[in-house]
């Protein structure tokens, strides 16, 4: 058997609606269709009544997970594409992130964001909202890398007591496969050591990971040792294992797929400048996307957002300095 | 061009009887001293931020909050005093939200009409309008999955609030499951300063519900009477099955938009309009029209509401205000997936 | 229990003559060669992303392009490739965008069906439903700030796309200011795959227009002569002052929601009913019943069709793709205020 | 005479409509009533049919903003609270940043957003908007923090061919004052020295600008010079600026009114370690805000923003270090 990040993704969903009936799932397609990334394929079938279409209404869609998080459901919420999300804000950030603050009732809501970019998908079928989220108080951003953190972590996050933005990476449903899904995991806001390294730190998360772990096996032949950290959940942060990598190697890159002002490479480099300042041997450095929308043609694609190559550039300045 | 809407004859309202109205008229009465208390304190000073009232749309909203029972689910809106005292809410409530009282149900976290208690059923309202009406909608669908019947939920808003793309996303919503939602619209002709004519491009708003294939009702909402039994009608159908309603009030809001403003924008004529009357001063008028009570009993119970209104306010006046270092500022209920920022404030 | 709405009798709708069905005809010709071209590269592997066809709608589609003038504003949405031929746009808009070629009008940077020239009336979609039709607002309050009267603007969505609230939103605004807009719903019973008893409440689309204050218009979208008819009356009216226009058209898309779909749900019903006729083959018939064309003619024009498209897509395929090198990468007109972040990509 | 910062808002709009017949304002209550804070008061009588009343429809408001930019006209979008701008997200950063990357059409739209907190505002009525604008491509993010500024630059963000979000701090409406309005002004995206020192920067922004002042004064009294760089806009961030002021300080302390995750402090703290690690003698500190939403009574608000008193508090401790 090979599972891919999207089988886990329903696998997860399918193991939760079986363990916890007070799991459903509510969004466009995703009943007896299985969703437009056939991430709730069967499920409709295989759980009667609690894999429910939605209209086209975003705002509606969260609203609703909030009063039935309220009443002790726990809702899964595939928003089509991440970037539909931006007209479910408000209910994300004023009425869920809120909720628990103002009443102390829980808001346990996964709201489900197929993110980042592929090529050919351009603007507005591209964009990856953690650092939306994870600004605003009161939400847990999830961005896995790996198959196995796709189940373990979409998992938890059902389980999670507050509303989790699960950013998961449509670039990963099909080019990434395990054997077999994971009995065992590391807990939600644990980072890890994808790969271990004496010489300079990369710090990544979803995609980039990958991009990130090709750069360590490249530069591995030129006999640089490249440690890579997966942060798996932008907020929280795990800044200890950062900073337990930094204080291994002494530099710091941190490159994520999103635009360049603020977001986690601002917030990652800004936390070890401030905390871990004696721990630097040279300039933190930070590789993201360039600052313009996600474009269509994969030329242009492949050139905004950062890649093996230009990550592997940036470590080996940093490294020269 | 006009349109005109031709739907079955409604189930004959009943009208509500001698208790009914008592009880409604009592809670009003309470709903309007507390307010009062609210805007003489606002005057004085002892109120961090706005006060908003439910001034002359008390009848209205007292019915909604009748119309529900224990298991129903309200969001009520900035106009609702009277509404949520009918639906349980303890005054204390209100005046420790005002007052920003640690022992209110928002412990001085949200203030004013910002409250509520979604155990008990009343969602605290977030300040964007519209967003509670899908909310209520996860209540009732909550309800459907667990199989707990016979419920309704109910939403307040007002005119200006349908403008809203959130007000739409959630009316269709409930019309495509068919919830037991009723929504209650007080359309008091002016959203803040903005009349109808800015805000509106429908003849009546009761031409939105066959959109959302919504049963409409109409009610004259200074009126007490009527607005018990429209509302106690659009409450049984929902609760029958009879899917979700939409309720539409003509009324005015005898008070500024909050007690900042003068509401100098307000047509006169429709101040001498019917729509202008004083719907305390109605009620007042039918209970002693028809022998149920009397200007002695109408006395006594403003004397009664007063002494609970201002017996609660001194109460909460000697609470202390919340200790900034005994607060934990943590967002989320999971205590270990608590960010830990480098210093914040 | 059935709402029925009464109004006025519609202006009397004249039949489109022999010129117009075939300028009509032979522009959802065009844009059916064309989409067949995409739908035939895309299997080959030559499209970067999804193709999105219009197959099925095109009457419609194209009676809203006719129905527009220059000076016009156009928001056409994802089925809109006739009407887009229609109203102007040059099919080397649609092959380069879809090709991603620079000299396209999103030069590479967006593509397939998000395309458009604001400078000549047509707005590039964004892809969220709804969004446009705002837009399309304000650009009529601009022709009437700036005292140009007599244009219209057109909106395209469909029947899932009536859910957002964006819809609501610019719906109601456009009949508050009574601007001369005209919203055009093709209903084609699925949005992806839902169908429209999960979409949607209302008995009949036409029942949302009073709610916003529209005049509503029906029509059958699989007969070009009445969607000619129609959309010219919807048009007319918006042109003469007569305020917003919703017109409501039933139809199928035949095909999948993008070319990756095989659209399986569609229940077979729909497709043997009328709504499932082939436009195309309709306005054939129509045609060639009336002796306005022979099969031969059509055999000729359906020719130059294939050649047309033929031509621009081997010419397309000859351009260069965008260079990244030559890209500014900025985001703003703006030069000066570009933000110079730390390096990027 | 003597201007508040909201009377110099006022003025300036007065101005771009008398100069400009292409400027026109749109937003809830704007028109006959003056706007909710009084910030177009008088200016609809003045500008018959150019100041509108909106409904309550945000996305539409910004959506016909952007079709009203792309005929050449100039609008003035007031809403209401920034708070509330959560459901104009789309429009803003979907249509309105996206416009002239994608078709080289200009999107000239003012957003006027009344932000930041004050006492007994509570969490929907308090917050600060500007990392959630300037982290998406496309947007200028001015946040005004002086009664000169908010009439300059506000009059420079009408003439400016992209979509601006101009904070304007609703706390600084009554409390500043100023004895005139200025002819000429900085330009928008450069930052000002708003005082001198050479022994700590302290960045800040919009009302934290005067909470740092005043811990320049209090410092002074001690002898010790801050340094204090009022960024004027947030995107562009003017890095120079900050960087020379670093590079004559050694220290560096950013301060915000936002959340902690992201945002400006992070961004502006990011860019000195990536840039300019050789200039600092000391870890650079950010404060912001805690991670919760903004509480409504006093006692807590004051708690929950950073006060003059802990940004002395967080200087002493980096002078020390
Ligand atoms: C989305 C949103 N935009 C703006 C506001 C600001 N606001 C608060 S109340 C109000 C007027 C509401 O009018 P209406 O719905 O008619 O209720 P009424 O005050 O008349 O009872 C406005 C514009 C808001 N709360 N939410
Ligand atoms: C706000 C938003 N949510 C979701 C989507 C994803 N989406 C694209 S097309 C589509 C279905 C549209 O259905 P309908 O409006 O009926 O148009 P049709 O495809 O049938 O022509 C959906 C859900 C979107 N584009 N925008
Ligand atoms: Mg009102
Ligand atoms: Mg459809």
């Amino acid at each position: 058997m090979s599972l891919t990040y999207l089988d886990a993704i329903r696998e997860a969903q399918a193991r939760a609606l079986e363990e916890d009936p007070r799991v459903f799932i509510y969004g466009q397609d995703v009943g007896p269709f299985g969703g437009a990334f056939k991430a709730t394929k069967s499920l409709a079938e295989r759980f009667p009544g609690r894999v429910m279409d939605a209209p086209i209404s975003e705002d509606a869609m969260l609203g609703l997970a909030v009063g039935a998080a309220i009443s002790g459901m726990r809702p899964i919420i595939e928003v089509q594409f991440a970037d539909f999300s931006t007209v479910a804000l408000n209910q994300i950030v004023n009425q869920a992130a809120t909720l628990y603050w103002r009443t102390k009732v829980p808001c346990p809501v996964t709201i489900r964001l197929p993110a980042g970019g592929t090529s050919g998908s351009g603007p507005f079928h591209s964009q990856c909202p953690e650092a939306l989220y994870a600004h605003y108080p009161g939400l847990v951003v999830l961005t896995p890398a790996t198959v196995e953190d796709a189940y373990s972590m979409l998992l938890e996050a059902v389980a999670i007591d507050d509303p989790v933005i699960f950013c998961e990476h449509k670039y990963l449903y099909y080019h990434l496969k395990a054997e077999r899904l994971p009995d065992e995991a590391m807990p939600v806001g644990k980072a890890r050591i994808a790969r271990a390294g004496r010489d300079l730190t990369v710090v990544a998360y979803s995609a980039m990971v990958h991009e990130a772990l090709a750069v360590a096996d490249e530069l591995a032949s030129e006999g640089t040792e490249i440690e890579v950290v997966d942060l798996r959940s932008v907020k929280p942060l795990d800044t200890d294992t950062i900073m337990a990598s930094v204080a291994r190697t002494g530099r710091l890159l941190c490159v994520g797929e999103a635009w360049p002002w603020g977001g986690v490479t601002a917030e990652v480099v800004a936390r070890v400048a401030s905390e871990g300042f004696g721990l630097l041997d040279a300039p933190p450095q930070r590789l993201n996307a360039k600052d313009t929308p996600v474009p269509y043609h994969p030329n242009l694609w492949a050139a905004h957002r950062p890649t093996a190559r230009r990550i592997a550039m940036a470590a080996r300045n940093l490294l020269r300095s | 061009m006009a349109y005109r809407l031709v739907e079955p004859q409604p189930k004959d309202e009943v009208s509500p009887g001698k208790n009914a109205c008592l009880e409604a008229y009592r809670y009003i009465l309470l709903a309007r001293v507390l307010d009062d208390k609210f805007a003489s304190l606002y005057r004085m000073g002892k109120i961090h931020g706005g006060v908003f009232l439910g001034r002359g749309q008390e009848a209205l909203s007292v019915a909604a909050g009748l119309a529900l029972r224990k298991g129903d689910v309200f969001a009520p809106l900035i106009r609702d005093a009277a509404g949520r005292i009918a639906f349980g809410e303890p005054i204390v409530d209100a005046v420790r939200t005002y007052l920003g009282s640690p022992l209110g149900p928002m412990r001085a976290r949200d203030g004013n009409v910002h409250r509520g208690r979604p155990e008990s059923g009343i969602l605290p309202m977030i300040s964007h309008l519209g967003a509670m009406i899908s909310v209520v909608n996860g209540v009732l669908l909550a309800n459907r999955m667990k199989g707990i019947s016979g419920t309704v939920g109910l939403a307040s808003i007002g005119e200006g609030g349908t403008s809203t793309g959130a007000f739409h996303e959630a009316l269709n919503q409930a019309g495509v499951e068919r919830f037991p939602l009723v929504v209650v619209v007080a359309n008091n002709g002016y959203a803040y300063s903005t009349p109808n004519e800015r805000q509106l491009a429908c003849q009546t708003l009761e031409l939105k519900a066959p959109g959302y294939g919504f049963r409409s009702h109409s009610v004259d909402g200074t009126d007490l009477s009527a607005c018990l039994s429209v509302m106690n009608v659009a409450a049984s159908e929902a609760r029958a099955g009879g899917g979700p309603q939409l309720v539409i009030a003509r009324l005015l809001r005898l008070c500024g938009h909050g007690e900042h403003d003068d509401a100098g924008y307000v047509d006169p004529r429709l101040k001498e309009s019917t729509l202008g009357r004083d719907c305390l001063k109605v009620a007042e008028h039918h209970l002693m029209a028809r022998g149920w009570a009397s200007t002695q009993d109408l006395a006594v119970w403003r004397e009664a509401a007063v002494e609970e209104v201002e017996g609660v306010v001194a109460q909460v006046q000697r609470e202390d205000g919340p200790d900034p270092y005994a607060e934990e500022w943590r967002a989320l209920a999971s205590k270990h997936l608590v960010d830990e920022p480098p210093i914040t404030a």
